[in-house]
């Protein structure tokens, strides 16, 4: 029999390293030979899109087309540390960092301008597309790539450096503010299981997203698609089948993760409410993205059928389980 | 032994070990590292390329047995430096991220857009159904093959 | 703010080098005199080892195999140095590293790896991180209690709140272990540049800290080791502890070679982390008009053989485990425990993916039990601008978890007719 | 691996004499979707492989008289593309098309299927179904063997060494009849089967069932005939009720079969839903067909 079910899971998520500990990301931003600026970070673009995104942040702080913009993070002794790419902290914490190096740029060019302009004082200078000018007399401009030559022996450069606000929790009482920003999102599913075979199809879902701002809206996307992807493997499908610590499912024909024909068309609804202290009002999503989906589907699986699993992963066979045990009790 | 084989046009003879399989000929031999090893059971396609004009996991073929054939990898898409549509198509929608099951998916891709030009959305999951992705959820593939499909059908049309 | 970049749709910078191939991953790189590598792993979970490889020294084209003696400072670890670089006397899950067998080609190394000898003596294991928790269980490091890190939240008076609470719901959950599955399996290569610095090129989620932790266990400084980052075929917390960079980089440092590694799929599941099993113990108690008046948890995360992040998810999963709910009265216990099953760090979520299992279906029995909706009893308990969190935390800003809610909530009720009518369908086309 | 040398067959009788001389030693590769992954395991360890993949009399579908024959290395997608296989044949295109993925079916072939006598393999209920031959030839001649019989404990059946599963055979079934494949995997696609059902039902003009073979793959050591389900049916009319009969005397098999077995219990009532879907395949065939 099938039987048809919905379910919601909300989920909250604390971004960074948390719990007071130093959680430090650094930027240098250089201005380039042909007038371009290239930025150094030592955040790893693991696939979630934080060269992308990081750029973006750059290119509008230093009010440049992001095509002018040299992204550098691949060598260490090339670039300074940024922390890990991981807790969701890149574009909160590295973003930040980037946006203040980048902000200290546009001063340190500003000082450049002004002398190369002859100038008495910076202020009044505005950085626009690649070209120094005097909002009062625009004909007192130069391009970065005249400053570039100008500057050739003495590199217009800038450092940032950004700390997120944590406090460590009591030892006793877990008092404490952890981290710091928290991402949250909400999501609903549709789900139809047979009550025979214990197969759990996923029918439709509706899944938002805080993200503070979204620095590229389809990057945001794929993150929820994906995050999806992996929480509904994570709810249904993937089991190591650990026997005596040995992963009896050591293989993907065995470790089974989603195909293409196992996800489904997800509306994706991004919220955005712009965090104060994040660059531009941006958060991470990474990890969020996949959180909820679980406790969704677990929640359709009891509307559904009015079993309550208990214990993941909710494989056809260990559903199947659950439905004769209830069954039994029943009939008692 | 010596095989003879045409590889994104050009025709190749080269000698090969009996244990070689299509995936070792192509990456440890010919250096056309676009085509990815990510199980070695031909589970995850992230190796799949075009062979006599149908999609193979190239884990799954003997390098022998592709004596004779015509085969093209991610590499041969390309066309006078310009993108293939399903290229452009996978840029535009969003279709990346760790880029690590891309040149499979964009080659299972192209296998069913040239059988059958007008798929829907259900037969583009059947069809990219033998490539494992981990990121993106595979939706936003799923678009960039509409999206191709469209960009094929403008070519065609501004051709005729 | 008028914004010009961010907000905008632009495409991936590094879209183009992917859909042609183009993007170079560790193990698409060759390098002129290069040799390969193999890793020979432990096949027990626990038992005491001696190796030998005397024989596989012999085999025609291995060049080196590198053992624990040959590692200056024969520890890491993201958080604790519980890992050894190659184990000495101790194995302590399958799949922990032995020995680094470098030859002149791959099927050099698997001859030789087949030929050296390791003697197992077994010990008994110890799977169930309940069964670790007890003092008479095996103990997995030396004489040290499994229990690796114990976070405690203490918030109000749970005992009184219970007694006030017109329901009460009392459930025990578990989650299993889950794998990363990235598509891109593990693979390095490293080189001695001119000027002596040893390089490992590889894909990483902090090549910072590898960089430290490769310099520490060789005895090198910082300066003297450099990481280069190819593309990365997908991480989710699988590439932040160490795997065969420590390896690569002493086999080059030895051998003033370039050496290869690629793991294939079977040894990239045992050689990095796993998603925490956790077992949730839960009560949650709400008055008769839906709002949460207390919460206790005890959470026992399985850390495997080590410890890797399960401080840090443990402490994660005890803060997130109220839900994004406001609760005035608060009791958690997390635990993270050392077993002999293959270790778990950072997965995509750490740690605050496992609790909302729990969490979310305690929300729904409560809101069944008292008659309001899944979405009322969220609606009248969940975290706004200005709510205090269960570490009394005060969330200033950026709260928009009821616009989140309210978005979902409009679809509620065509959610729920797509259910009847599919349920109604069915029943007539039962048979 | 193992491999000492390597063949293209370019013919069949070549290909014989190749197996004539090593014997034991060869190993036939046709998809090598099984093959390649034995050799990388160790689990197979020939000194020769000998490819049949591009000897084109081993890959067509013909028909002769009543009969349709298939060549053993022909590939699923080449059945799933075959028109022949759109009406009362669909249950075989089913099966094949819920193989693995298109890479798989471009490449697996419906002899290696056979010839590796995989339990999971979904394409052999429904052949067994059909009452399929296969036929085998060596330079000591040829012989004819019921499906059915290659998968049983007589390991006298088996392809010996020297033997190449040439092709595979079965009668068209008639107007009246309808063949019915379900699978139970563990996702939708790349999905090894949990359990499969197959059918093959002839009704008379009173809707009776005249004539009737079930096949069931991963409910018992290898693929095999269900006969109590058989004779339960026979006869009775075709409509929902014949269902329950089936699930149950299916049932009452596996309680003999598989009892003990940890998956017992799951696939004792998964058979109800896989039985229901064949029913239903089959019915929308027949109100279609003016019989």
């Amino acid at each position: 029999m099938k039987k048809r079910g919905v379910g919601i899971g909300l989920s909250f998520y604390g971004t960074g390293y948390g719990n007071g500990f130093p959680d430090v990301s650094n930027a240098e931003v250089q201005l380039m030979e042909d007038g371009k600026v290239a930025i150094f970070v030592g955040a790893t673009e693991v696939g979630q899109g934080a060269k992308t995104a990081l750029i973006q942040i750059g290119a509008e702080t230093l009010q440049l087309d992001y095509k002018n913009i040299i992204f550098i993070n691949e060598d260490t002794d090339m670039m300074p540390d940024s922390g890990t790419a991981a807790a969701t902290r890149q574009t909160y914490n590295t973003g930040n960092a980037i946006k203040i190096a980048c902000e200290n740029f546009n001063e340190e060019i500003k000082k450049a301008a002004q002398k190369a302009l002859g100038l008495n004082s910076t202020a009044g200078l505005i950085v626009k597309d690649g070209v120094v000018y005097l909002a009062m007399f625009p004909d007192k401009r130069i391009s970065y790539k005249e400053l570039s030559k100008i500057y050739k022996d003495d590199i217009i450069k800038a450092k940032g450096t950004f700390t997120a606000q944590t406090v460590k929790m009591d030892d006793e009482t877990g008092q404490g503010a952890p981290y710091w920003p928290y991402t949250f999102n909400a999501c609903m599913v549709l789900v139809e299981v047979d009550t025979n075979t214990g197969r759990v199809e996923l029918l439709k879902s509706i899944f938002a997203q805080d993200v503070g701002r979204a620095v590229n809206p389809r990057l945001v996307e794929g993150q929820m698609d994906g995050g999806f992807a992996m929480g509904l493997g994570y709810t249904l499908f993937e089991d190591l089948n650990l026997d005596k610590g040995k992963m009896r499912n050591n293989r993907f024909s065995k470790y089974l993760i989603p195909t293409s024909m196992d996800m489904i068309d997800i509306e994706n609804i991004i919220i955005e409410d712009p965090e104060s202290t994040a660059p531009y009002g941006a958060k991470g999503i990474g990890e969020p993205t996949t959180i909820p989906v679980g406790p969704a589907i677990l929640n359709a699986i009891y509307d559904a059928t009015g079993v309550r699993v208990t214990h993941l992963p909710v494989t056809p066979e260990n559903l199947m389980k659950a439905i004769r045990e209830s069954e039994k009790s029943e009939a008692i | 032994m010596f095989i003879q084989l045409v590889i994104n046009g050009i025709n190749y003879k080269v000698d090969i070990d009996p244990n070689m399989r299509l995936i070792d000929l192509l990456r440890d031999k010919l250096g056309l590292v676009g085509t990815k090893e990510g199980c070695g059971e031909g589970e995850c396609g992230a190796c799949t390329v075009i062979m006599d004009g149908e999609s193979v996991n190239s884990c799954m073929v003997m390098a022998f047995q592709a004596d004779g054939s015509n085969i093209t990898t991610i590499e041969g898409l390309e066309e006078n430096g310009e993108l293939h549509p399903i290229q452009k198509a996978y840029m535009e929608e969003g279709s990346v991220q760790c880029g690590f099951c891309i040149p499979g998916m964009i080659m299972s891709t192209k296998a069913l857009l040239d059988k059958h030009p007008n798929p829907n959305r259900e037969e583009i999951r059947e069809g990219i159904s033998g490539n494992l992705c981990r990121c993106t959820g595979y939706n936003k593939a799923i678009n960039a093959a509409e999206r191709a499909i469209e960009i094929l059908k403008e070519g065609a049309k501004n051709e005729a | 703010m008028k914004l010009n970049t961010v907000g905008k749709n632009i495409i991936r910078v590094d879209s183009y080098s992917k859909v042609t191939g183009k993007a170079l991953y560790p193990q698409d790189i060759y390098l002129e005199n290069m040799l390969y590598a193999k890793t020979l792993r432990s096949e027990s979970p626990h038992a005491y080892i001696e190796v030998d490889t005397t024989e596989a020294e012999k085999v025609d084209g291995v060049v080196k195999i590198f053992t624990h003696k040959d590692v200056p400072y024969n520890h890491h670890g993201v958080v604790l140095h519980d890992h050894n670089v190659f184990c000495d006397k101790k194995v302590r899950s399958i799949g922990d590293p032995i020995a680094f067998i470098v030859g002149e080609s791959e099927e050099a190394c698997i001859r030789s790896m087949k030929a050296i000898k390791v003697n197992y003596a077994e010990i008994p294991g110890v799977f169930d991180p309940v069964e670790a928790m007890k003092e008479d269980s095996p103990k997995v490091h030396d004489d040290k209690s499994n229990i690796i890190y114990h976070y405690k939240l203490r918030k109000g008076n749970v005992e009184e709140a219970f007694k006030n609470c017109a329901v009460i719901v009392e459930n025990t959950y578990s989650t299993h272990m889950q794998e990363h599955a990235f598509l891109q399996p593990e693979a390095g290569l490293s080189y001695v540049d001119e000027d002596g610095t040893i390089v490992v090129v590889v894909a990483t989620q902090y090549p910072h800290y590898d960089r430290e932790i490769i310099a520490r266990a060789l005895n090198l400084k910082d300066e003297q080791v450099r990481i280069i980052n190819t593309n990365i075929g997908g991480a989710f917390g699988a590439r932040e502890d160490i795997t065969m960079q420590i390896h690569l980089a002493l086999a080059s440092k030895t051998l003033n070679r370039p050496v290869k590694v690629i793991y294939n799929r079977e040894e990239s599941f045992l050689a990095h982390s796993k998603r925490h099993p956790m077992i949730m113990k839960y009560k949650t108690g709400a008055d008769k008009d839906g709002y949460l008046m207390a919460m206790e948890a005890e959470i026992i995360g399985d850390s495997g053989a080590y410890c890797s992040w399960a401080i840090n998810v443990l402490r994660k999963a005890g803060v997130h485990s109220t839900g994004p709910y406001v609760i005035p009265n608060v009791k958690v216990d997390s635990y993270a425990v050392y077993t002999n099953n293959p270790f778990t760090g950072a997965m995509r979520g750490f740690g605050a993916t496992q609790v909302p299992n729990a969490a979310e279906q305690q929300m729904d029995i409560l809101a069944e039990k008292l008659g309001i909706s899944p979405i009322e009893i969220r609606r009248r308990n969940i975290f706004r601008v200005g709510s205090k969190t269960a570490t009394g935390q005060v969330l200033l800003e950026g709260v928009p978890l009821d616009r989140c809610l309210e978005t979902i909530a409009e679809k509620y009720e065509e959610f729920l007719e797509l259910k009847e009518f599919g349920n109604l369908k069915a029943e007539e086309e039962s048979i | 691996m193992t491999l000492d040398q390597v063949f293209k067959g370019n013919s069949i009788s070549e290909v014989l004499e190749l197996l004539n001389q090593y014997k034991e030693d060869a190993k036939i590769i046709a998809g090598g979707t099984d093959i390649i992954i034995g050799l990388r395991n160790g689990k197979i360890t020939p000194k020769v492989l000998i490819d049949i993949s591009k000897i084109d009399e081993l890959r067509q579908i013909q028909v002769e008289e009543n009969k349709i024959i298939i060549g053993s290395a022909t590939t699923y997608t080449q059945i799933v593309e075959n028109e022949l296989f759109d009406t009362n044949l669909y249950g075989f295109k089913k099966a094949c098309r819920l193989v693995g993925s298109p890479q798989i079916r471009n490449k697996g072939t419906i002899g290696g299927n056979i010839a590796n006598a995989s339990p999971a393999a979904d394409s052999i209920p429904p052949l067994i179904a059909l009452g399929a031959e296969l036929n085998i030839s060596s330079l000591r001649g040829n012989r004819k063997l019921l499906l059915e019989d290659y998968f049983n404990e007589k390991e006298d059946n088996r392809l010996r060494a020297d033997e190449l599963l040439m092709s595979i055979e079965f009668e068209i079934p008639k107007k009246n009849q309808v063949l019915g494949f379900s699978k139970l995997g563990l996702r939708k696609a790349l999905a090894i089967s949990r359990v499969t059902l197959s059918s093959l039902i002839g009704i008379d003009d009173d809707v009776n069932i005249e004539n009737i073979r079930v096949a069931s793959g991963s409910i018992g050591k290898y693929p095999m005939r269900e006969r109590e389900v058989e004779e339960a049916l026979i006869g009775k009319r075709f409509n929902s009720e014949i269902l329950k009969i089936a699930a149950s005397s299916l049932q009452s098999s596996m309680d003999k079969r598989l009892v003990g077995r940890s998956t017992y219990p799951y696939k004792r009532r998964a058979v109800v839903t896989l039985f229901e879907e064949v029913y239903k395949d089959n019915l929308s065939y027949f109100n279609e067909v003016t019989l």
